[in-house]
C-alpha cells in the first residue's frame, strides 16, 4: 500500500464520521422520554382519553394544532367535533392546558428528547407559568 | 450487414437511424481518420510483440490468439501499477461536463470523441471484468464484454486523442483522459496494434537519436546550412559545439527544429541567442531529439528513449542542461524523465551563468526551459533588443497543451514576446492558458493520413486565430512545441491562410541586437525587415 | 396493532401509489399540496381522519358589531380606568413606558381626538374632556388594504382581526391606520406585563396588534370586557339589528364618529 | 421571369422548408456517429448538424433574396460562392462523402416540389419553379467547385507538409542537383510569394 | 463569467477584505435587532417607519434609474452609451438586491418573509411592490448577464433579449410608480397623499440614479483603464440636469398646494420639515440644506459650460445626491408621521444600531456592486483589447 | 429504456420494506438488520475501496496544472491552481471539494454562424451539484438530532438555520426543498442533454432516483404522512447503543425510508458514488507540481533497454569522426 499514513488517516477520519453516533453517545444515559399524564384533571377522567387517538395526537398534533389556529382566528369557528361526536373548544389554554397543565412533564419530554422547539411559548402561556411571573 | 445498410439508404431515402446505444455502434474507419499500421521493421528492432502487416480497414487484423489474454492481463498489470488509472476507471459520474471541451468533438461532433464516452471504450471492459457489480450486472452497469470489435473501436478513437488533457481541466475529478488513451495505447501496443507514425519517429530516435533517423554527420551539414543562413542574414559566423566534454551546459531541443520548417528559424535563434552571450554549451548527436514519441506509445518506452539525456550529460561531464522549445518533450522532462531515470545527482543545480540566477524550481531535474532561461536574462536585462524589427509581425500567442497544462509555463513565453515586438495580441480567454486548445496534430496524429481529422479537430483552436486576425490583423502565431510548429503551419494554411506559425525564439532571433552584427534588412526567415519609414509595399 | 396496521397499510398504499402511479409528477403534485397545506388550512386535509370544526353554538353572532360610546356617563376618571384596566388585564397589554408603548384602549383629550370638530367656542370642558379611543374597526379598513399577508383582515360580523401567528411585522397597517389605533411589539412584551393572564396569549415582538373587540369573548357569548366594565356606559351590539340597543340608542342621540371625511365608516360612536 | 410570387410563398415558407430540408438530409445519414445529432431538441448544437443548418439556410436565403430578373448569371455565382465558401470549407473535412457534402442541395428540389404542391396550379407557378431548379442546380456546381477546391488544398497540404517536416533533408537534395543555386530562392520561393499576396 | 471576480489587484482584494469587515461588524448589529427586537431603533408607535424604508425608497429610485440609460441606447439607438450600459443596469441589481434587504431587516418577523407569496394579496400595494422589485431583479439580471456574455462570445445577444429590455423599460417606471403608491394611496397621511407622488419620485429617481452612476463611474475610472467615453458622461449630465430641474419643479407643485390652500394638514408637514412645529425641529437643519444644495446643484447643472467642466461636475453631483437623498431617503417618511393622527409631534432619529444596520445593507450593495462592475469591466476590457 | 429500468428498481426497493412490514411483520429485519448490515457494508466496503486504490502506486507526478508554475522570483504563480508544495495542495483539494473549483470553470462551447465559436459560462450544473451536495450534507448533520442525547449545539444552529423561514407546521427546510430541486436539474438535465443522455448508464439514473426517493420519502413523512419521531429516535438511538429496540407504532412510511437509506448506503462502495473518496485520490489534482524541484519515486521502476552511447558511437564513429564530432574511442 502506498501512501499509506495518509490514507489511513483519512479512512479513520473517514470512519470516525460516519460512526460518530456510535462514539458520541457512549457512556451518556440513555433517557427515553417518559410524558407523564398525572393532572389532577386527567385524574379524574374516567375514561383517559384525548380528544383524538392516542396515535393520531402524538404524530398529527402541531397541524392539528396549526388548523385550529386558523380555523378559530380566521374562520372563527371555535369549536372542535371529534371524531367520536365529542365538542372541544379550540383553545390551548381553555381545552388543551385543562389536563395536559404540565408542560414539563407532558411536551417537554418528548419535545426535548425529538429536539424539537416550536414558538408556541412566545406568546402562549405555558400552564403553571403565570404564578412565576406574577411573583417577580 | 454493412452492405446490406448502404443498399438500403440508396433505395429508401426515408431511412431513419434506429437509436442505439453507443455499445452498439462500431466504427467505420474511412481514409483520414486513421493512422497506418507501424511498420513490421520498427516494432522489430524495438523488441515490440506481434509485428506483422496488417490493415485497419480490413477484417482480420491478425492479433496473437491469446489477444484477450493479453489485453486483460495487461490491464490488471496496469491497474496494480497505476493509481490514476484505477482511480479514473472508478468515479467518473458521467455529468458530461468534460463534453464540449474536446477538440475532436467540438470539430467533428463523433460522440465517442466526448472525452467521458472515449474513457468508458475501456471502463466499460474495465466493469465487465474487474468488477463485481459490472460482472453480476453486466450492461446494466455500463458493462461490456471485451470483443474483436472493442479492441478496434479502441485503436480508431484512442489514435483520434491528442493527450492534450483539456478535458481534465474541467473534470470536477481531475480525470485525465491523456492517461487513460495512454494506457489504452499501450494495451494496443501489447498485441502489436501500433501506428506507424508514432513508431518509426520511436525506432529511428532510439537509434540516431532524432525521429527522421538523420545520422551525426548529415545533422552536421543542416547545422551547417542553418550557419550559413545565420552568416548571410546576420553577418556573424557562428561555430557550436557538438558532443563537446567539459561543456558547462547541454543544450537539447526536438530534431524539428534542426530540419523542419519553420523550426529551424527557431533553432537559429537559439544559435544567436546562445552565442551572443557566449555561453559555454555544447549539442548533442546522441542526445540530439528533445521530443520523446514514446510517451505515445508506453511509458516504458518513455524511459528508453529519455534515458539519452541523463546519460549524454553524465558523459559529457556538463553542469546542467537547457531545454528549448517544446511541447511533449517538456511534459517527458517536466513528469517522468527525473523519475524514471534520475537521480541527476551528477549535475549541478541549474545556475545562469549570465545573471546569477539559480532556478530553484529544476533544482532536482537540473534542467531549465529556455523561456524561463531567456526571461531572466530579458529581465536582468542582459539583451539588447530591438522589438521594432518584428513590427510587421502582428502577433498572437498559442499555449501548446503540455507546457501549458502539465507544466504551467505560461507567463514566461508572453514575457519574452512583449519584449521582442509591439503588436501582441490574445486570443480569446477560454482559448488560451490552461484552456489552451490543441493544434489536433499532438500525440503522434500530425500525420497526413489523418488530415482531415486534424483539419476538424484544429477548428477550435483555428477559429481563435482567426478572431485575432479578423480584429487586430494578426499575422504570426507564436508557439512553443515542435509539433505544432509542424501542424499548425497546415491548420493555418487551411483554415487562416494569412498567418504564419514561428517559434518564440525566432522572434528572440530576429530583435537581438548582436554585438559585430552587419545591417540586419532580412530576418531569420529571409524575408525583409521593415524599415521605419517608406517601403510599405509588402 | 389492528388499527395500526390499517392505517400503515394505508400508508403505505398512498406512499407507493404516489411513487408507482406518477413517479416525479408525483412529487410535483406533493410540492403543490404542501403549498395548499401551507396556504390554507392543513386540517382540511386531514378532515376524513378527525373531527369537523364548528363555530360555537354559544357564540354571539351579528351582522355587523360595532358600539356607542356615551361620553355624558363618563364622568369620574374611574369611569375610563375602570374599562381601560379590563381591556388591559384580560388581553395581557404590556405597560411600556417608552414612545413603543402598546395601547388598545387609551384616552385623549377632546381636541386630539376630533382634531376637525373643534372651534374656540366649544362648550366649556369639552376640548380637554378626555375621550375613550380604540380600533374603529373601519367597514372600509385601510390597514385590511395594505397589508401584504392577509394578517389583517375583516371577519363577516364586520370586526377587523389581527392573526399575530401570520403578521411578519412590517407596520404597514399602522402607516395607513388614519386613527392611530395599532401598536407594534418593538420587544418582547412580557417583561413589561405586570400580571399575566394565562388564559389569554401574549404577544411575540415583531408583530402587530390592536383591540378586536374581544372577539374572543364573543364567541363565547360574552360582551367585550371593557362594555362590561363601563356600567352602560358603552353599548355593544348589531348594527345590522333595528332592535338591538345600539340601533335604539343612536337612532334617539346624536353620535360623531372620527374623520367621517375618510369615508371608512368607522364602528365606534360617539355619543355627545 | 421570376414573377415577385414565388419569392413571397418562399419567405412565407422558409420555416417549414428549412425544416424539411434538415430534415430529408439528415435522414439520408446511416446509423453511424452521425445519428447522435438527429434525434437532439437542439440538434444544431451538433457541429455536423451545424454545417449542415448553416449550408441549408444560406441557400435558402441565396434563393429569396434573388430577386434579380436575369438568369443566374456571374454575379449571383459569386454571391453564393462567398456565402458557401465557409460552410463548405467545414464540410470539406467533416466525415461527408463528396455526394454528401455537395449533393445536399439537390434535396430541396424534392422539398420545394412538395411544399409548393398547392401554389403550382397557379399562373406560371410550375415555369417559376422550375427556373428556381436551375438556379439550384448551379449553386450547387458552385458549391461542388469550393468542395474541390478544398479537397484540393488538403492533399496540398498534405505535400506542403512533409515538405516542411523534412526541409533541410529537401534542400540538401536540391544542394546535391544544383550546387550553385542560390538556396535561398529555390528554398524559400514558394512562401515568400505567398506573403506578398 | 462570474469568476472574474476572483482575479483582482491587491488593491481589489483589500477593497472586497474591508468590505467583508464591515459587513461583519454591521451584521453584529443585525444580530441585535433579531433577538432584541425593532426597540433597538428611533421608531415609535407613532413614527412607525424610518430609516430602512426610506432607504428602501431612494434606492428604489436608484435602481430605476437605469432606465435613463436602457432608453436612449436601445429605443434611440444612442450608441455613446454602450460602454456604461452594463454598469447601469448592474447598479440596478445592488440597487433593487438593497431595496429587498431594506425591506427584510424592517420587518419585525422576518422569518415570515416569505407569507407574503404564500398569501398573496392582490389589494396590498406592498405585495405589489415586492413583486415588481423582484421581477426588476430577474429582469436586470437576466438582461445584464446575457447582453455581457454576449459580447464576451462576440455574438449577437439572443432574440428573447430585446422584448424583455423592452419590458424591462416599463418594468422600471412601474418599480418606482408602485413605491410611490405605497404611500400615495394612504388616508390621514396628508404629506404623502399627492397625485403627483410618483412623478415627483420618479423625477427624483432619474436625476439622483444617474448622478450616483456619475460618481461611481468616475470614481471606478480611477482604478481601472475601463473608460464610458466623454460622450456619455455629458449626455448622462444633461439627462441629470433635466430630471433635477423638473424634481424641483415639482416640489414647488406641492409647496404652492399646501400652502395657498392654507389647509392645516397639508402645510403642517412643510412647516414641521422647514421651520419645526411647536418647537420640535430635530429636522430643520437638514430640510434647509436640502433646496440650498438643489439649487446649488442646478446653478452648476444648468449652463453647459460649468456641466462639462469634470470637477464642477462631480461638485453637482455630489450635492445633488445629499440634496435627493435628504429629501426622499431621510425627510419623506419622518414627516408623512408628523403630526400624527392625533395632532401630536413624535420626532425620530435613527439610533447607533440602526444607522449601523443601514449601513451594512449599503455594504451589501457596495459589495454586489463591486463584483459586477469588476466582472463587467474585466469583460469589456478583454473584448476590447 | 436505462431510464425505466432504473425507476422501476428504485420502486422495487420501496416495495420491498412495504410488503415486508405489511404482510410479513418482518419490523425486526428492516429496522434493524438491514442498517446494521448497510452500514457495515458500507464502512468496510468504502475502506476497502479506498484500500484497493492505496494498493497501487502513483508511479508518476502528474498534476493537471491550471495556472502559472513556480519559476522565477519575479512571475507570480498561481499557488491554488498549480501549487508547489502541500499548502497549495491542501488549497487546491479544499477548493475542489467544498466548492467544485474545476466544475466551476465550467464553459459552454457553441458553434455559431461563420463557423465561428464562442465559449459561453456554463454555471448551472455547478449550481446544481453544489447545492445538491451541501444540502445533502446539511441534511445528514441534521438528521444526528436522532441519534444524539442529548443533541449537540451545532445540530440546533444548523436546525435554526435551515428552518429560519417559517413556512408550514412543522417548520419548512429550506434544503429539503434544495435538495429535491438540485436533484430534478440533475435528472432533467441527464434526459434533456443529449451528449450526457448518451453516456449515461442505468447506474447514473438509479443513483438519482434513489436519493430523490430518500428526499421524498423524508419530505412526506415530515410534512405530510407523519410519523411518530420519537418512536424513531428510539430505534436510532437503539441502534447505536447496539441495544436494538423497534418500538410499535411508527409509520410505515419510514421503514421505506430507512430501507432506501440502507440501499444507498450498501450500493454505496459498489457505484460511482466513490467519487467521494475518490476525489482525495485523484493524481492529477492532490499532487504538487515541483516535478523538478523534487525527485519523485517510482516504486516498481525497472531497467529498461536502452541504446547506449558506446553502441551509438560503435555504429556511427566512422561518419562522426569524418563529420569532425568527437569521439569516445578513435
Amino acid at each position: 500500500m502506498y501512501d499509506r499514513g495518509k490514507i489511513i488517516a483519512g479512512l479513520v477520519v473517514f470512519a470516525g464520521l460516519t460512526t460518530l453516533p456510535f462514539w458520541y453517545n457512549i457512556g451518556k444515559a440513555r433517557v427515553r422520554p417518559d410524558p407523564r399524564l398525572d393532572t389532577p384533571a386527567i385524574r379524574q377522567m374516567k375514561e383517559k382519553h384525548c380528544i383524538e387517538s392516542k396515535r393520531f395526537m402524538i404524530e398529527y398534533h402541531m397541524q392539528m394544532l396549526n388548523g385550529w389556529r386558523n380555523a378559530v382566528v380566521r374562520d372563527y369557528k371555535t369549536t372542535y367535533v371529534s371524531t367520536s361526536g365529542q365538542y372541544f373548544t379550540m383553545s390551548l389554554e381553555d381545552t388543551c392546558f385543562h389536563c395536559h397543565s404540565n408542560e414539563k412533564q407532558f411536551c417537554n419530554q418528548c419535545h426535548s428528547y425529538a429536539d424539537v422547539k416550536p414558538y408556541c411559548w412566545e406568546c402562549h402561556v405555558k400552564p403553571g407559568e403565570e404564578i412565576a411571573h406574577g411573583q417577580r | 450487414m454493412p452492405d446490406e445498410l448502404k443498399r438500403k439508404e440508396l433505395v429508401d431515402i426515408e431511412y431513419r437511424p434506429p437509436k442505439k446505444d453507443w455499445m452498439d455502434v462500431a466504427p467505420r474507419f474511412r481514409h483520414g481518420t486513421y493512422i497506418y499500421p507501424a511498420k513490421p521493421k520498427n516494432l522489430k528492432y524495438l523488441d515490440m510483440p506481434n509485428p506483422r502487416e496488417w490493415g485497419p480497414a480490413e477484417a482480420d487484423w491478425k492479433l496473437p490468439d491469446n489477444w484477450k489474454e493479453i489485453v486483460l492481463n495487461g490491464m490488471r498489470e496496469r491497474l496494480d501499477r497505476y493509481r490514476s488509472f484505477k482511480v479514473f476507471m472508478d468515479i467518473c459520474v458521467r455529468c458530461g461536463a468534460c463534453a464540449d471541451k474536446c477538440h475532436f468533438f467540438i470539430g467533428g461532433g463523433d460522440p465517442k470523441n466526448m472525452p467521458v464516452l472515449r474513457a468508458e471504450l475501456i471502463r466499460s471492459v474495465y466493469r465487465g471484468n474487474f468488477t463485481k457489480a459490472g460482472r453480476i450486472l453486466g450492461r446494466l452497469n455500463g458493462a461490456r464484454e471485451l470483443t474483436k470489435d472493442v479492441i478496434k473501436e479502441w485503436f480508431y478513437y484512442f489514435y483520434q486523442c491528442t493527450e492534450c488533457r483539456r478535458c481534465s481541466v474541467f473534470c470536477p475529478y481531475g480525470i485525465d483522459t491523456a492517461e487513460i488513451t495512454m494506457m489504452g495505447r499501450e494495451l494496443l501496443n501489447l498485441l502489436g496494434c501500433n501506428v506507424n507514425w508514432v513508431m518509426e519517429p520511436v525506432a529511428n530516435c532510439y537509434r540516431t537519436g532524432n525521429h527522421l533517423g538523420i545520422q551525426p554527420h548529415a545533422l552536421m551539414d543542416m547545422f551547417g546550412m542553418m550557419l550559413d543562413d545565420i552568416k548571410d542574414r546576420v553577418g556573424i559566423k557562428i561555430e557550436p559545439s557538438f558532443n563537446r566534454k567539459g561543456a558547462e551546459i547541454l543544450f537539447v531541443t526536438p530534431s524539428a527544429d534542426y530540419f523542419a520548417e519553420p523550426g529551424i528559424y527557431t533553432c537559429m535563434g537559439y544559435l544567436l541567442l546562445l552565442h551572443e552571450l557566449g555561453l559555454d554549451y555544447t549539442w548533442s548527436t546522441y542526445a540530439s531529439e528533445g521530443g520523446n514519441f514514446g510517451l505515445f506509445t508506453s511509458h516504458e518506452m518513455i524511459k528508453r528513449l529519455n534515458a539519452k539525456i541523463y546519460a549524454e550529460a553524465r558523459r559529457l561531464g556538463v553542469k546542467w542542461i537547457l531545454g528549448g522549445e517544446c511541447g511533449h518533450m517538456w511534459r517527458v522532462i517536466h513528469q517522468y524523465m527525473d523519475t524514471m531515470n534520475g537521480p541527476a545527482d551528477f549535475l549541478e543545480e541549474p545556475v545562469s551563468p549570465i545573471t546569477g540566477t539559480r532556478f530553484e524550481n529544476a533544482k532536482s531535474t537540473k534542467m531549465v526551459h529556455i523561456a524561463e532561461f531567456t526571461a531572466d536574462l530579458i529581465k536582468n536585462d542582459k539583451l539588447k533588443l530591438d522589438p521594432s524589427r518584428n513590427d510587421d509581425l502582428r502577433v498572437t500567442f498559442h499555449d501548446s497543451c503540455n507546457p501549458s497544462r502539465a507544466m504551467g509555463i505560461l507567463e514566461e513565453p508572453r514575457y519574452i514576446i512583449k519584449h521582442v515586438c509591439n503588436n501582441f495580441y490574445e486570443m480569446p480567454e477560454n482559448t488560451i492558458r490552461e484552456q489552451t486548445f490543441c493544434c489536433a496534430g499532438g500525440a503522434g496524429l500530425g500525420t497526413d493520413e489523418m488530415m482531415e481529422m486534424r483539419m476538424r479537430g484544429g477548428l477550435p483552436r483555428a477559429n481563435a486565430v482567426q478572431y485575432v486576425h479578423d480584429r487586430h490583423g494578426v499575422n504570426r502565431l507564436t508557439c512553443m512545441c515542435a509539433i505544432d510548429r509542424a501542424t499548425l503551419t497546415t491548420l493555418m494554411e487551411y483554415w487562416v491562410p494569412e498567418v504564419k506559425v514561428t517559434g518564440v525564439h525566432e522572434l528572440v532571433g530576429n530583435a537581438l541586437v548582436m554585438k559585430g552584427e552587419k545591417e540586419r534588412v532580412l530576418t531569420l526567415r529571409g524575408d525583409p525587415i521593415k524599415e521605419t519609414e517608406g517601403d510599405e509595399h509588402v | 396493532m389492528d388499527s395500526d396496521k390499517r392505517r400503515f397499510l394505508r400508508f403505505m398504499g398512498i406512499s407507493t401509489g404516489l411513487v408507482i402511479g406518477s413517479g416525479f409528477l408525483g412529487g410535483l403534485s406533493s410540492a403543490l399540496r404542501l403549498g395548499t397545506k401551507l396556504g390554507g388550512s392543513a386540517l382540511a386535509a386531514q378532515g376524513a381522519v378527525s373531527g369537523s370544526l364548528i363555530s360555537s353554538p354559544s357564540a354571539l353572532k351579528a351582522g355587523r358589531w360595532a358600539m356607542a360610546i356615551d361620553l355624558r356617563k363618563f364622568k369620574t376618571n374611574d369611569d375610563y380606568r375602570r374599562c381601560i384596566d379590563a381591556c388591559d388585564e384580560i388581553h395581557n397589554i404590556p405597560d411600556i413606558p417608552t414612545g413603543q408603548e402598546i395601547k388598545w384602549v387609551w384616552e385623549e383629550p377632546y381636541e386630539n381626538a376630533f382634531p376637525e370638530q373643534q372651534n374656540h367656542y366649544l362648550e366649556k370642558g369639552l376640548k380637554d374632556k378626555p375621550i375613550l379611543l380604540m380600533c374603529n374597526q373601519c367597514e372600509y379598513p385601510p390597514c385590511v388594504r395594505v397589508c401584504p399577508t392577509g394578517a389583517t383582515f375583516k371577519r363577516r360580523d364586520g370586526i377587523v382581526m389581527m392573526d399575530y401567528h401570520r403578521c411578519i411585522g412590517c407596520r404597514y397597517c399602522m402607516a395607513a391606520c388614519p386613527y392611530g389605533s395599532r401598536s407594534f411589539n418593538f420587544q418582547d412584551p412580557r417583561p413589561f406585563i405586570k400580571h399575566i393572564c394565562p388564559d389569554y396569549p401574549t404577544r411575540t415582538k415583531g408583530v402587530v396588534e390592536k383591540c378586536d373587540f374581544c372577539a374572543e369573548r364573543l364567541d363565547k357569548g360574552l360582551l367585550p370586557a371593557c362594555v362590561e366594565a363601563s356600567n352602560g356606559a358603552m353599548v355593544f351590539g348589531d348594527l345590522d339589528d333595528p332592535n338591538s340597543d345600539i340601533r335604539k340608542l343612536l337612532s334617539k342621540s346624536f353620535s360623531i364618529r372620527r374623520k367621517p371625511e375618510l369615508g371608512t365608516q368607522p364602528s365606534i360612536f360617539y355619543i355627545l | 421571369m421570376i414573377d415577385r410570387g414565388i419569392n413571397d410563398v418562399l419567405s412565407e415558407k422558409r420555416g417549414a422548408i428549412l425544416t424539411r430540408w434538415f430534415d430529408a438530409i439528415a435522414d439520408s445519414y446511416p446509423a453511424n456517429a452521425s445519428s447522435f445529432f438527429k434525434d437532439r431538441k437542439d440538434r444544431f448544437a451538433n457541429p455536423v448538424g451545424s454545417a449542415i443548418k448553416e449550408a441549408t439556410e444560406t441557400v435558402v436565403d441565396v434563393l429569396i433574396d434573388g430577386t434579380s430578373m436575369e438568369m443566374p448569371g456571374k454575379n449571383e455565382g459569386e454571391k453564393v460562392y462567398g456565402c458557401l465558401d465557409r460552410v463548405i470549407r467545414i464540410r470539406a473535412v467533416q466525415d461527408f462523402t463528396p455526394s454528401k457534402a455537395v449533393g445536399f442541395i439537390f434535396l430541396l428540389k424534392r422539398v420545394l416540389r412538395e411544399e409548393l404542391q398547392q401554389e403550382l396550379g397557379k399562373d406560371g407557378m410550375y415555369g417559376q419553379l422550375l427556373f428556381l431548379e436551375s438556379r439550384i442546380d448551379s449553386m450547387a456546381l458552385v458549391c461542388f467547385e469550393s468542395y474541390m477546391k478544398y479537397r484540393e488544398k488538403l492533399f496540398e497540404l498534405k505535400v506542403d507538409e512533409f515538405k516542411h517536416m523534412a526541409f533541410r533533408l529537401l534542400e540538401k537534395a536540391n544542394l546535391t542537383v544544383d550546387p550553385t543555386g542560390d538556396r535561398i530562392a529555390s528554398g524559400k520561393g514558394a512562401p515568400e510569394s505567398s506573403d506578398m499576396k | 463569467m462570474i469568476e472574474k471576480a476572483f482575479y483582482g489587484s491587491k488593491k481589489y482584494w483589500a477593497w472586497i477584505v474591508f468590505l467583508f469587515i464591515l459587513l461583519g461588524t454591521c451584521f453584529h448589529f443585525y444580530l441585535i435587532q433579531f433577538s432584541e427586537g425593532l426597540t433597538i431603533t428611533g421608531m415609535s408607535r407613532n413614527v412607525s417607519w424610518g430609516l430602512y424604508i426610506a432607504q428602501f425608497t431612494y434606492l428604489v429610485g436608484v435602481a430605476a434609474s437605469a432606465v435613463m440609460l436602457v432608453i436612449p441606447y436601445y429605443l434611440h439607438h444612442y450608441k455613446a452609451f454602450s460602454r456604461m450600459m452594463i454598469l447601469g443596469e448592474f447598479m440596478a441589481i445592488a440597487a433593487v438586491t438593497m431595496c429587498m434587504l431594506f425591506i427584510f431587516v424592517d420587518l419585525g418577523q422576518p422569518m415570515r418573509v416569505m407569507n407574503v407569496l404564500l398569501y398573496p394579496q392582490l389589494h396590498s400595494v406592498m405585495f405589489w411592490d415586492m413583486t415588481v422589485l423582484g421581477g426588476y431583479l430577474v429582469l436586470n439580471l437576466l438582461i445584464g448577464f446575457t447582453t455581457l456574455e454576449a459580447e464576451r462570445k462576440a455574438a449577437p445577444p439572443p432574440g428573447w433579449v430585446k422584448p424583455l429590455i423592452y419590458l424591462s423599460v416599463l418594468w422600471a417606471i412601474s418599480i418606482h410608480t408602485v413605491t410611490a403608491f405605497l404611500y400615495a394611496g394612504l388616508p390621514g397621511r396628508p404629506y404623502w397623499m399627492s397625485a403627483i407622488m410618483a412623478a415627483r419620485f420618479l423625477a427624483g429617481a432619474f436625476c439622483s440614479g444617474p448622478a450616483i452612476l456619475l460618481l461611481l463611474v468616475f470614481l471606478a475610472q480611477r482604478f481601472v483603464k475601463y473608460r464610458v467615453g466623454e460622450e456619455s458622461i455629458k449626455a448622462l449630465a444633461k439627462i441629470v440636469a433635466y430630471a433635477m430641474s423638473a424634481n424641483v419643479f415639482f416640489l414647488l407643485l406641492e409647496v404652492f398646494t399646501a400652502f395657498y390652500s392654507r389647509i392645516p394638514d397639508e402645510m403642517n408637514p412643510f412647516k414641521y420639515l422647514f421651520a419645526g412645529l411647536d418647537g420640535h425641529t430635530a429636522l430643520r437643519v437638514r430640510a434647509v440644506l436640502r433646496p440650498g444644495l438643489g439649487i446649488a446643484s442646478l446653478a452648476i447643472l444648468i449652463p453647459p459650460q460649468s456641466r462639462n467642466n469634470t470637477k464642477l461636475l462631480t461638485v453637482a453631483l455630489i450635492a445633488l445626491v445629499v440634496s435627493t437623498w435628504i429629501d426622499k431617503g431621510f425627510s419623506l417618511i419622518a414627516a408623512g408621521f408628523v403630526p400624527n393622527p392625533f395632532g401630536r409631534i413624535t420626532e425620530y432619529l435613527p439610533t447607533f444600531p440602526e444607522i449601523m444596520i443601514a449601513l451594512g445593507v449599503y455594504t451589501v450593495g457596495l459589495l454586489i456592486l463591486t463584483v459586477l462592475w469588476k466582472v463587467a469591466i474585466s469583460v469589456k476590457e478583454k473584448t476590447a483589447a | 429504456m436505462k431510464l425505466l429500468f432504473a425507476f422501476i428498481s428504485v420502486v422495487m426497493l420501496a416495495i420491498i420494506p412495504s410488503i415486508g412490514i405489511g404482510y410479513a411483520g418482518m419490523q425486526y429485519v428492516f429496522g434493524v438488520v438491514v442498517p446494521y448490515v448497510a452500514v457495515a457494508v458500507f464502512v468496510a466496503g468504502f475502506a476497502y475501496r479506498v484500500l484497493n486504490w492505496a494498493k497501487s502506486p502513483v508511479p508518476f507526478r502528474i498534476p493537471t496544472t491550471c495556472g502559472q508554475e513556480k519559476s522565477l522570483p519575479w512571475i507570480r504563480q498561481n499557488k491554488l491552481d498549480n501549487p508547489s508544495g502541500t499548502p497549495g495542495v491542501v488549497g487546491r483539494m479544499a477548493l475542489e471539494i467544498l466548492f467544485f473549483r474545476s466544475l466551476f470553470r465550467n464553459t459552454r462551447t457553441e458553434l455559431r454562424k461563420g463557423p465561428m465559436l464562442a465559449y459561453g459560462s456554463s454555471g448551472w450544473l455547478w449550481l446544481a451539484a453544489i447545492t445538491f451536495h451541501w444540502s445533502f450534507l446539511v441534511i445528514l448533520v441534521r438528521h444526528f438530532r436522532l441519534f444524539s442525547q442529548p443533541v449537540p449545539p451545532f445540530v440546533n444552529v444548523l436546525e435554526g438555520l435551515d428552518g429560519f423561514l417559517q413556512i408550514g407546521v412543522p417548520t419548512l427546510y429550506i434544503t429539503d426543498i434544495l435538495l429535491l430541486a438540485a436533484l430534478l436539474y440533475l435528472f432533467i438535465r441527464r434526459v434533456a442533454i443529449p451528449q450526457v443522455r448518451y453516456v449515461s448508464l442505468v447506474s447514473d439514473y438509479f443513483t438519482l432516483f434513489l436519493i430523490f426517493g430518500i428526499g421524498l420519502t423524508g419530505v412526506l413523512m415530515r410534512y405530510f404522512y407523519r410519523v411518530n419521531v420519537v418512536g424513531v429516535k428510539e430505534l436510532a438511538m437503539g441502534l447505536i447503543a447496539l441495544r436494538p429496540v423497534v418500538p410499535s407504532g411508527i409509520g410505515g412510511l419510514f421503514f421505506v425510508h430507512l430501507f432506501l437509506i440502507s440501499s444507498l448506503f450498501a450500493y454505496f462502495p459498489f457505484s460511482k458514488l466513490m467519487h467521494m473518496g475518490g476525489v482525495f485520490l485523484s493524481p492529477t489534482r492532490n499532487l504538487a507540481n515541483n516535478n523538478r524541484m523534487k525527485r519523485h519515486i517510482n516504486p516498481w521502476n525497472y531497467p529498461v533497454h536502452v541504446h547506449t552511447y558506446a553502441e551509438y558511437e560503435d555504429e556511427f564513429r566512422d561518419k562522426m569522426k569524418a563529420a569532425g564530432i568527437p569521439v569516445e574511442k578513435e
